[in-house]
Formats: C-alpha cells, structure tokens, sequence
C-alpha cells in the first residue's frame, strides 16, 4: 500500500503525551515493590520447587519475608545473607524457611550479601543470555519463518496434549504457538507446579510445561527447517515471575499489556504498573517479543467508535516498553479486526486502522487480531470474516498474524479448525503476495480521511489523559468502557512500598545501570 | 396431534442429504478413507461421498463427507421444554412489579466463578444494554445490581441475603470440559444449603445455554444466543406471580 | 477503481478487426437457413405442440418441407398459403400435416402468402413488445434490484422442485434466476413439451415449463418488492426456437453464444452461425440480455495464459451482437474468475482481467462467472474462493454476478449451497461498498502491465483470426483449445441454401428493414 | 490382526467430535432446533450443540451441528477393495508392453452418452496430460484413440471391434441422479452381448467414481481425482499380464 497522508507532526504530539504519560506512572510507581516481584528475583536466584501443600517455595519465603516486615528492602539480599551465613543454596534457603527450621533476618553485611545477590544475579543473566544466543543460533540454523508468522494456539487443557496439537500446527505452518492459559490462572497469586493435565480453556502457564513445549517445538522445528516460536501470557497477578520462567525456558514471546489485567482482570492497577515494569524489563533482556493486548478493547467497545482508544493505549505501552528496555522489534502491538461485519464499508474501515497503526509505528512489530466478537456460530459466514482479516493484514504489512477460527464463536480450536485457518491464510497471501505494493489508497478519500480522523481522537484523548493522568482515565473507563480505581481490585496487598535501602540487583544488570 | 415427519433436505423433499466434517487420529491412506465412509454409514448416511479428503501431517487427516441421512424425525412427537411467558415491554413489567410487588424488585447479576466474560451479563443488567435494548438498570422498577466477572458463588450468595435479593442472574460463557456444569452446580447447591433456593427466581445465561439444560440443573429458566432484557424480565415477573399464585 | 491506462487506439483496432471477422462470416451465412429457424419461424407463427409420438408439430411440418424440397423458399408462406386455400389456422395446418391429411406447396399466390405472413409475425411482434412492456412495467411497479445482480441457478431436474428452490432462493437474495438445462438437451434437434419433471443435471428447457417459471418469479418478486429475473439456455441445435418460446414466454436473459456450440458441443459452425443469428434478433427484440460464453474457455485452457482469447472473443461476440440488433446493455459479455488459486498474485491477474474487460465494454452488462474449475471437494476452501472472486466483482463493477457454490466440484446447487452463496456475496458487497472508488492502480505496476499485455495479445489474436477467417481460427483451436472443422459436428444437415426467393417475414420486423 | 479402532478426533484423543450441517424443509422455530438436535443424537452424537440455526425463508431452516459421534470403526477390520498393481514409470510401461504383447496396445478412450466432460479423460488420453504427467497418447506401446465427449455406447462398442482395442477407457463426471450408473450398465451390457467383455480391459474413472462401484458394475477397475495417465497404465498392463496368465 502506498502511505496515507498523516501529520508526522500530530504523531509526535500524541507520541510526547504517550511518553509523559508513563514517565509519570514509572516515576510514581518505582517507590513501590510487589510480592510477585520479589518472588520473581528468588526464581531468578535460583528458588524454585514446592511444600508439600504444593505452595510454591518462593511464595513461602516472601510471604514469610513479609510476615517479618522485611520485604521492603528487597528479598534478594535477605536470602543471600542466609545463604551465606548458612552455607546453603538458595533452594536450600527456601526449603528450610518453608520447613519452619530458619528465619530470615536482614543480613549480618549488608554489602556482602548486595554483592552475592549481584553475583549470582550475573549467574542467572548469562544464561538467560545463553537462552537467547541459543535462539537466534538455531533461527539461524533451522531457518527464519517468512513475515507474516502465522500464530495459533493451542488450548486442550492438558499439555501432552497440547504438544500433538501443537506440533501438527507447526507442520500445517504454524510460525508461532501459544499455549493458552487456563481460565483463572491470572487470579491465582502463585504459580502452578509442574507439568500440568488439568485446565479449562487452556493450559496452566508452569515452568515444567513451557519446557516441554520448548523441547517440542525445538524438535518439530528442526524437522520442518523453521524455528517455531512459542508465546505464552506474561499477565495477571504473577507477571513478573511468568516472565522470569520464560527467560529461564526461552519463550519467544508473552502478551505483556500494561493495562490488560487492570482492565480486564480487576487487578488492582498499583499492582500491575509495577509488575509489569519488572517483568517487560525480564523480556527485554531475554529476548521475547511482548504482545499487548488493546485488540481486547474492542470486544467490549465498539470496533469503529473505539478505534482511537487502540491507538492511543498502543502509545502508552510503546512508552511503557521504553521504559524497560524494549526495543521497537520487540514490541507486538496490538490492534484487531472486529468490525461488526453488518456495518456498510467495514473493510475499509479497517484497512484504514491496520495502515495507520502500520505507519505510526513503522519498526514494531505488529500483532493483528482477528474477528472474534462478531463471529457467530455460522462457520461458513466466519471462515469469509477470517479471509477479509487475511487480506487486510497481508495489503498492510502485518507482522504478528493471529488466525482466525471458524469456530471462533463454539469452542476452543480443534485441529481441524486449525488446518482450515492456516489454509485460509495461505491461500490470501499468496495469491494476493504484492497487492500491498499495488494497490494506492486515493487521497483524501473514505479510507485516509478516516484514518486522519481516528489519529486525530487518539491525539486529543492522549491530551486529556495527560492532563488528568493515567489512573484516572482509566477511572473514568476512557479504556474498553470498563472503569477502574487505584486502589480497587486484586492484589492491592502485594503491593510494598520499597524503604529506602531497597535492593535489587536485576535493575541495574538488566537494564544497564538504569 | 398429526404426525411431522422431517428429514433433512438437499434438493429434493426427502431427500435426507446432511454434510459432515471431522478428524480422524490416523494418517490419510485408502483404509482410512474407508473408515471415514464406514463412520458415516453408522450415523445412518447412506451412500456417503468422501467429498474431501486430506492429511494434515502428524497422523492426523481430515475429511469432508456428503450423503443421505436415514433418520427422520416427528416433530409433532417432541415436547420442547421452554419457559412459558408472554414477552412484554418494559412498561408492562413495570407496572406488574408495582401492581404485584409493590416495590422495587431487587435482581443480582454475575459472571460466576473463573468465568470473566462480562459482555453478556452486563447486556442484560446494564443501562446501555444490547442491540438497542436497555438493560435491566433502566427498569425504575428494578434495583439491578452487577457484580462483574469472576465472582465466587460464596461471595454471590452472600450478596443475595445482604440485598435480600429476588432475583440471581448468572452468566456462564466458557464450557470448555463442561466447567460451567460444575460452577452452576456449586451455586444452587450453595443456595440450597442457604435455604434460599426457594424464595430466589434463580436464572442462568449464555451462548451455550439451554432451557432445557438449566431445568435439568435445577435452574427456573436458562437464555441462550440473542436475549435481551425484556426477555428475562418478563419471565422473572412471571414467575414471581406464579409462585405467589401457586 | 480507478481506471487502468490502455491505449484506446489498439482498443479501437481490436474491435475494428472483430467487426470485420464478424461481418465475413455473417455475409457467407446469410446465405443459408436451417432448419431450427424455420421451426422457429413457425413458432412464431403460432404452431405448437406435438404428435402422438411427442415429436414436436413445428419438428413434424419443417421435415415435411425438407422432404418435399420446400424448406429452401422459407416455411412461412408455405404455412401461410395452405392456412389460406383450407382456411384453417397454423395449428390447424400442422396438425394436418402431422395427420397425414395436408400436403404442403408453394403457395397459389406468393405475394398474398408473404402479406399474410407479414400479418400474423406482425401480431406476433405486438405480443411479444407487450411482454416486454410488461417487464418495464412490473419493473416500475415492484422494483429493480440493485447492482450487481446476483444470479443463482436451479437444477434439480423437475420444473415443481426448481420452483420451490427457485422461490427459496429469491427470497434470499438472488435478483436472477437460472433454470439449468438437463445434459443432453443441447443435441436434441427439437424442443421438449409441456412440463417435465425428469432431467440429470438439469430441467429440459419447454415452453411450459419456462412459463411455469415465469409465473412463479412473478408472484415472489412481487411479495418481495423485485422484479425476479429468468434466465435460459439459448444454446445449441435448437437456439432459435428457445430464443422465440422465451420472448412469448418473458425470460429476461438467454444463455446465447457465437461459439459455445461449436467448441463444447461439437455443433457444426455453419449450423451455429446461422442460427445465432436468428436467435438474437429475436432475443434483442424482445428485450432480452444474452449471456455470453466465454468463461467456458477457461474450464479448458488457463486462466492466465489464455486470458486474451476471452476479450479477443468477446470482442466477436459483441460485433455478431450488434450484427442482430441487440444494444450494449443487452450484451452480457461473459468472463471468469477461474485462476489457478495456487498461482502466487493470481488474485492481481484476476483483478487485472476483470477491470479490463469493463473498460473496454463500458456499457456491456457484464457476466462475471465464478471459480469452478479449480474448484475442489474442500468446501471450505472453496467458499473462500468464492468470497475473493466476490470482491474482484464488486472492486470492478461487474454487473451480473453469478454466485459461486462452495460445493460446485460436487454437486449440482443443495438449497443450503446457495443460501451461503448468498450470504458470502452480500457480507463482500456491503462491507466492501465503496472500495472501488477508493483504491487506485499503481501506475505501471504488475496490474495495469498484465492489463495492456492481455489487451495486447488480444488484437495480435484478432489480427491473426480476421486474416484466416474465424472458421479456420476455430479450426486451429484457437479458443478453449478445442479445434473443429467447418463440416464437422453435429446438425450440418440442418443447414439448407436459401433459394434466391426465400422469405422470413421477421426479419424486416425485428431489425427494421434490414 | 490387532484391532485398530478409531473415532473422530477434534481436540482430545477419543472425544469423537464432528461437524454437521443440513437444511430441514419447515419454518424456524424452538421445535425445528429440538429436531436439528434430535436427528443428530439420532446419528450417534452424543451432546449435539446447534451451533447455528437460521430461517432460509419459505419453510426451510439450516442447522450447523456440533457434537461426540458415539461411533467408532476398527480400521484393521476394513477390506479395502482396491486395484493390486505398483504404479510404474512411462519407460518400464512401455518396455513391459512391448515384452509381453509384442505390439502397441490399443486403447480407446470416451465421455460416454450425454456427458461431455472431457478434461478428465483429455488428461489420462492426450499428449498433454495433467499437472505434468504425460497423456497415453505420448507412450509408444499404445495406440490411444481419444474420441472425446458424448459418445453413444454403441458407436464406442463399434469403434472398438473396428480398432481391435484391449483397452476401453470410459470418463464419466455428470452423476446426479445416479445418471452415470445407467450410463456405465448401458456400456457394459452392451459389450456383453456382442461378447467382447471378456476380451477387452473395462475401466472407467471420473471425481466421483471409486474402484469399488467400478468393481459392482462389473469393471476391471475404477479411478478417481488426482489419477495420472501412468496410474491406469500401469493397472492396465498388470491385468493384461494376470489374464494371459490366468
Ligand atoms: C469477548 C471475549 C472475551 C473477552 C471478554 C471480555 C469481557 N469483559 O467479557 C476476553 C478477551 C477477556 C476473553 C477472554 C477469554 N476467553 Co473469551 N471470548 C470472547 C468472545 C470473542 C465474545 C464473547 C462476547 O462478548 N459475546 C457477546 C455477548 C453479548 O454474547 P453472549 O455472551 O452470548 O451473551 C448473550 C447471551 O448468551 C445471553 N446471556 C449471556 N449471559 C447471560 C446471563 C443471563 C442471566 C441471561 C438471561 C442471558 C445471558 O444474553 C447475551 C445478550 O444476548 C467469545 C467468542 C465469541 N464470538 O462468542 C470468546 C470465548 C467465549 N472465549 C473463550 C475463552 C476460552 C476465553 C479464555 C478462557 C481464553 C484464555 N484461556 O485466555 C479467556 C479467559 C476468560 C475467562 N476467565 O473467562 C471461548 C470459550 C470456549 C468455550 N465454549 O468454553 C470463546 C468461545 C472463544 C473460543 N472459541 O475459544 N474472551
Ligand atoms: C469444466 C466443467 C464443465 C465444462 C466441460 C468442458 C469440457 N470440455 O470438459 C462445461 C462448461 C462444458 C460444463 C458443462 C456442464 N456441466 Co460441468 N463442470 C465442469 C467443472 C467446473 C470442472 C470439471 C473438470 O474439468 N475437472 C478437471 C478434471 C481434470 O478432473 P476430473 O474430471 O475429475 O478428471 C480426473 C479424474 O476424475 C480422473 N478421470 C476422469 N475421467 C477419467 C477416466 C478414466 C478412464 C480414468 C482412468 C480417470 C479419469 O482423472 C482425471 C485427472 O486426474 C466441474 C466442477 C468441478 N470443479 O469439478 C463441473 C461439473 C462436473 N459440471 C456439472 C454439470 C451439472 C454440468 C452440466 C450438466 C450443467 C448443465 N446442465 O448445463 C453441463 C453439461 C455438460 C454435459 N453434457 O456433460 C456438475 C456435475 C454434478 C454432478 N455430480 O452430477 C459439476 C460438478 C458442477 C456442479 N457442481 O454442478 N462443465
Ligand atoms: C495482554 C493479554 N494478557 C492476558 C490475556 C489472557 O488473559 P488471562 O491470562 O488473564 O486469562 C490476554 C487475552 O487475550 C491478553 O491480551
Ligand atoms: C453460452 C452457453 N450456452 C450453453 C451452456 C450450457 O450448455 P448446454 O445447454 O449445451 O448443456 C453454457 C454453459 O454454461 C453456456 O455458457
């Protein structure tokens, strides 16, 4: 497609509004640590495992650190004392907190634990660091998928069973798998153990089953000459300790929003600013491409009137993504194709948006969704909905491809459905490969002036947010029409105010002394 | 009654011609396909037609098949268990609920358990409603309360007694591995146990619901695909004068 | 859509070399009749029915002739004369002949025969412009459809089934109604009677059963507030006679090509010709829009490499067109989205044709057929097919769509094939609205060049063929790859010279002097 | 031979789901879905879910059906008919024909009776063949007559005596109304009662025909989609060399 005509000029205001916007969470919110962040930093030192109760053993040490009112300097460096002090590894440190034999106290030498907690972070980093070499070898070994990756999930439940599902995804052209997530797992203020068989709309998100999919995909992979990527959710009250499993197991990908589980979820949004800083800056450093979830707006708000809402929210987790050390490859913004299908000139209302988010953030790698909420249980009539998508995501240079279902509006995927989306995706982008070099939108017509008029709501809304700031927009429901206050929802309880000798030793390793 | 005889319809009355699709575990060769042909004789098609057939890698193939069902059915024999009322606008039920309560009527909406798929629920209950229906808040008869997504049936119940409710309405949208069956057992038994299960008119919707299925689990009326507001008002305002009456 | 860049001087020289091939073959073959022509003439005359042996009155009287050496002065004055000496009415006479009891002569007074046959064709001529007032008029008072027309065919091989899929399908959208015709009708050398019930593939094409039709698409267009129009097949070795029964009878659209017969029935071309002729100078008097073949060709040859043989035929057909009378927006120029769909761009190349051939027939009624060929037992698969081949229509203007079936590798049309068929074409055309005029061609892209170079290999076909004559073009298989011979295929021996008095009174009527 | 049974499989080993859909010839209504529904529990499916239902107008309703199919079938049960012979190249045909029968073979290939399509039997036939398998025509053991569409079974039988063929090649695609089956019987009685069934090698191909109905007709075999020239030619010689051994 040739470009629209935009104001650069109006994209960069709307952009500096985006960039103070989240300056101000960050700056805010940095004061503060949560319990899921602590935990994440023991995974990361080496805690892992669970009591016999099937608690995770780093829920027990924080949760114990919290009792002692010590979270507040930071886990890191009160298991490091213990660990030397004691003579056992952090394992061994958790193992024995759990079995109630040894109480964590503030360390004897403050500086000698900082510098273990350092030491053993740098362990931890090189081999995420190792993870990610190990990626792009193989990317470079097996082969690249071609642009756009083909994305399908696979939800069984159970995740032996989701390895056949997902290997056969992978021969049928799968580019990337996800491995969706049981219903309710984002609520539990743990992490599941293990590999799991039990779920409901999708798998429990374990470090025991991202390692089987890993090897599984791996292995496929080498068959097929294509590195497939595998993407899992890197949300909910556990965010940052997701993200720490993926480094750990290299997953390619998380959804990562920075708004998703206030809105969605009922998250308290303390909770989530903070978490979500933690576990972006995990996936900057692994490698993983986030995925952020403003498609999800449009299936409570309306596709069309709420068009600018996805882009000013894709601008705020550009900042926020910053913010950690993303790069703008590894930001999968994400915007979707649920027009209603009755409305007169549909298509062309979503080409226009595809293009205008193309065009505004021309390096980020784009995650497009498809039709979801107007699928209806007509399966023929969804197959077309899915080819209309098809076609707007190859003539706007879509990255991150997201099939549709048929079935969309049924049940979670079946293997059939599966092969019938990846066919119909295949058939679009081929026999429309260079349509997008072809065709030109016609100046000042429906289509650009319609995405003039959308950046130009997306500007003013940034300016209202900006102006009242985020908490409150999003108080006033200014997001999916869903309405949440600060101290509202999940997870408020995790959040601690950091004392003034916090320490953490990721921050600066991660990020590079930020 | 007559009889109604009914048999699917292809191009010619009687002609029973039904389409089918579906996977089989085993990779695509001739003894599949013959057994593919061979499943669809057992449903009863006759002369099945494999009209595709297709591997799909991995053991798995895929097929599409046409042919003649044998089965007909009598329509006239089923006895299709629905709620029985009158759909009546909101003005009407208003003014029943004024005339037969004589006040406010007090309806608790939720999205039970782990289920978080609002846009039903609040379709139902909200202001703004649906397709250009109001919801319930819009009923100056009714104090429509929605508790949202992911509420535990111990919290709901709770609420129930607190607001001295009339009315439950739950939402149930994921059924994956029949998990809504477990979650709207939870809540009557919770009720049941309450003792509350009698004085509450207690409803359940979402696209996978039946009628039937919420009799069976001892619901009073279950809302499928494109219901609005007035639909379970009207039963609502129904039931209570029937209760009353009985 | 914008319009592509074409030359229009090669245009011009491409249309100029048709109407000179198209003239030559109509001066040689305006030398003869056949014997549909005159069973024609004398259906128009008034003679119907069938003998004991259901052979056809019109059959019974033209063999006659044949016989008694007759049939070369033309078979009105003969009828006329007899109908005059015996006072009886044409009916009468053919039933007489059919008896045994009548022979037939060369009428006593020539002159007055030709009167009296100017007279009753005549009364047929006013009968046939009440129809087709008629049309206008109901067209008036219940609506006209809007455009494109969608187009569904009925082919369940009984008249009664036909009319309930007919109505059925109505209902759901369609603006036009095809009856398809029984295999086989086509070499039939007469017309079937009365109303059937049996046919394969299709219902015989009868006089009753185009009037049950008729009534029937009357009635659901009046409930639905759409004129309901019908189609049939004016093909093969009774062309002329379908041609004269659908004007008495008020179908709206004929299947009627120049050499469809010949290259995929194997008539003879002399036969063809001649009576392709006769066929649409009653088909453009009575208002109808014929539908040409040329989709037909690509069921044969590629759609890519024998793109131009559709425009370099339709240019011919267009020229025989206005040979008879008939107006561009009588012309339904036939073409076809028949692209292999594993062809990389093939989407560009179909976009590409279809846009060409509206711009160089700007005022034609366009028929624009879908995918068949390349369709497969993957219904899934093929109602995507269908849904592209949707959009190509409505990004182009066509004008009569014909719907794609997801199951046209199959079967003939199950009423639910339809419903989706509709659905598919409604949820493109609305969503899509505006689309053409919002989307420009790149200049000098892989469109407008594979656009100039179908236009360009049309003339040089057109050049080839106005140098060897159209016969020996056809002889050398220079359409859909079949070749035939001009003595060769079937009803040759319906071919009879016309002697130098030979006399037609409709002629002078239909085409107003010529 | 161990059993090998297998049932539908959509996202769980064994779970049997399928995809349905038909028409029913009434009007759209609570009682038309509960017989959607019945028919489908009629075939063996288990929890049929209507997924969509929707009124076509004038008394017709369309129903897409999920649902378990409660069947099952042993694959190692089935006795596929299928014809015995190993596909060989054009070289090894040829060289087989000229050791065995020491001349060309003559093959006569037709659209029978009123079917006219003649791709399929042009692409078994003619020098060009079909996505790049080479027609019979380019084998130089055989002699292969094309004789194109709408054949009458009396002139085939007629050109074969005229040509001597050991080969009739029929191609039939039109089979509404089961029309293809008369035509077949036609041919074959017709050959039978000028004795020549025995003599000559009967097969017939088309998308919708399959070796086992061409075996019911009493052909020697049957090809359907996707056959290229070498298929039936190999099939051909390998009967020729069964027979002269018989
Ligand atoms: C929107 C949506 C979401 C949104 C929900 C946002 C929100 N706040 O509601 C988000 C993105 C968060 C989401 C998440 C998930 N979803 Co979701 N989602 C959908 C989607 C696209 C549309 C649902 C919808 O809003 N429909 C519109 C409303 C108006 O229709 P409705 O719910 O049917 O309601 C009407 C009637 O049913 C009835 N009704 C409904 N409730 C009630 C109650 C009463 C009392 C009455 C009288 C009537 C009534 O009246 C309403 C109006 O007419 C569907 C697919 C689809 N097209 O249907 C999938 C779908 C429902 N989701 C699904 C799944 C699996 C999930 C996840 C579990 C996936 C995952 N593992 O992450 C998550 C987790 C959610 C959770 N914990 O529950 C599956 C469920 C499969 C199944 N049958 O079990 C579906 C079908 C998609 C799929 N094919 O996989 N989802
Ligand atoms: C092309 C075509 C035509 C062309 C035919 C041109 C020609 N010269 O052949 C035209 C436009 C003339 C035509 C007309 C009609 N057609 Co037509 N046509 C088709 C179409 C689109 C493609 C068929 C084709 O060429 N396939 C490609 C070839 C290569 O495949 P194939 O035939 O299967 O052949 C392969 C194998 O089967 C096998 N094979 C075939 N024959 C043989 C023989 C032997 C001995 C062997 C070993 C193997 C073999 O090998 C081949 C190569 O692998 C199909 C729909 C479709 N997509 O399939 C409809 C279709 C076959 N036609 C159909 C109909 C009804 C008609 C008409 C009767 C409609 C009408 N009433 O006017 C007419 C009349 C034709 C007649 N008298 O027979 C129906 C048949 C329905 C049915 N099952 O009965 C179909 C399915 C369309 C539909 N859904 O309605 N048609
Ligand atoms: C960014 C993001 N996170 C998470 C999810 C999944 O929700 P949860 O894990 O909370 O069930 C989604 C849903 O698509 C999402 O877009
Ligand atoms: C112009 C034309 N005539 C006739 C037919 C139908 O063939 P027939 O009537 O010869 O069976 C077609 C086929 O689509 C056609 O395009």
């Amino acid at each position: 497609m040739t470009q629209l005509h935009l104001d650069q000029a109006q994209i960069d205001r709307a952009r500096d509004s985006a960039r103070r916007i989240a300056q101000r969470v960050y700056d805010e919110m940095s004061r503060f640590t949560t319990t899921t962040v602590e935990r994440a930093t023991l995974r990361l030192l080496g805690v892992d495992g669970v009591d016999e109760n099937l608690v995770p053993l780093p829920n027990r040490v924080v949760s114990h650190l919290q009792e002692r009112q010590l979270l507040q300097h930071g886990a890191a460096s009160a298991v490091l004392g213990a660990m030397k002090e004691h003579g056992l590894s952090a394992m061994q440190v958790a193992e024995a907190v759990a079995a109630g034999t040894l109480s964590l106290n503030r360390p004897k030498n403050e500086a000698a634990a900082r510098a273990d907690a350092d030491a053993q972070a740098r362990s931890m980093c090189e081999r995420i660091i190792r993870q990610r070499t190990q990626r792009e070898a193989r990317i470079k070994s097996v082969g690249e998928a071609s642009l756009p990756w083909l994305y399908l999930i696979v939800a069984t439940g159970n995740i032996h069973e989701d390895i056949v599902q997902a290997q056969a995804a992978a021969e049928q052209g799968a580019d990337i798998i996800a491995v969706i997530r049981s219903t309710g797992q984002s609520l539990l203020d743990y992490v599941p153990y293990g590999a799991t068989t039990e779920g409901f709309g999708g798998t429990y998100a374990t470090q025991e089953n991202f390692r089987l999919m890993r090897a599984a995909l791996d292995e496929v992979g080498e068959r097929l000459g294509r590195y497939i990527r595998l993407t899992n959710y890197c949300s909910g009250l556990c965010m940052p300790e997701i993200a720490a499993m993926g480094a750990i197991e290299r997953l390619d990908m998380m959804l990562n929003d920075s708004m998703y589980g206030i809105i969605f979820r009922d998250i308290n949004m303390q909770r989530t600013f903070i978490d979500q800083f933690f576990s972006r800056m995990v996936n900057a450093y692994a490698g993983v491409i986030i995925n952020t979830g403003e498609d999800n707006y449009l299936t409570t708000a309306d596709a069309y009137e709420a068009a600018h809402t996805v882009l000013a929210s894709q601008l705020i987790n550009e900042q926020f993504a910053y913010l950690s050390g993303l790069k703008p490859d590894q930001m999968g913004l994400g915007h979707a194709f649920e027009i209603n299908p009755e409305m007169e000139n549909g298509f062309l209302w979503e080409l226009a948006h595809a293009q205008l988010v193309r065009q505004v953030f021309p390096d980020a790698a784009l995650k497009y969704m498809p039709p979801t909420k107007h699928m209806s249980g007509n399966i023929f009539m969804g197959h077309l909905q899915d080819a209309l998508f098809n076609i707007v995501s190859t003539a706007t240079r879509q990255n991150i491809h997201l099939l549709g279902m048929l079935t969309e509006a049924l049940h979670t995927p079946l293997i059939q459905d599966r092969f019938l989306a990846i066919q119909n995706a295949k058939y679009v982008f081929s026999t429309m490969k260079d349509l997008h070099a072809e065709i030109q939108f016609k100046p000042g017509g429906l289509i650009e002036s319609r995405a003039q008029t959308v950046l130009a709501e997306a500007e003013r809304m940034l300016a209202e947010i900006e102006e009242i700031g985020l908490p409150a927009a999003i108080g006033k429901g200014m997001f999916a029409e869903i309405s949440r206050t600060p101290d509202g929802g999940k997870g408020l309880d995790g959040v601690v105010r950091k004392s003034d000798d916090y320490y953490n030793p990721f921050p600066k390793l991660m990020l590079g002394g930020r | 009654m007559t009889e109604q005889w009914v048999k699917p319809y292809g191009d010619t009355l009687g002609d029973g011609r039904v389409q089918l699709s579906f996977t089989l575990p085993v990779a695509l060769d001739e003894t599949t396909k013959e057994g593919a042909k061979r499943l669809a004789a057992m449903m009863g098609i006759d002369e099945p037609a494999l009209a595709h057939a297709e591997d799909m890698g991995r053991g798995f193939s895929f097929f599409i098949v046409y042919g003649l069902c044998r089965h007909r059915v009598d329509l006239a024999s089923l006895h299709v268990v629905k709620p029985e009322y009158e759909v009546l606008d909101k003005e009407a039920i208003n003014r029943l609920i004024a005339d037969k309560l004589g006040r406010r009527m007090v309806v608790l909406g939720a999205c039970i358990e782990t289920d978080a798929h609002t846009v039903g629920i609040d379709a139902i209950m909200n202001m703004k409603g649906y397709n250009g229906h109001k919801g319930l808040e819009s009923y100056h008869g009714m104090r429509a309360i929605n508790l949202g997504a992911q509420v535990d049936s111990e919290d709901l119940v709770a609420r129930a007694i607190e607001e001295q409710a009339d009315v439950i309405l739950v939402s149930q949208v994921v059924t994956q591995k029949n998990i809504h069956l477990d979650n709207l057992t939870r809540l009557s038994d919770l009720l049941e146990a309450e003792g509350l299960r009698d004085k509450i008119i207690l409803v359940v919707g979402g696209p996978r619901i039946s009628h039937e299925l919420a009799k069976e689990l001892g619901y009073d009326a279950g809302f499928g695909t494109k219901t609005y507001a007035e639909d379970v008002a009207s039963f609502v305002i129904h039931e209570w004068i029937k209760r009353g009456a009985a």
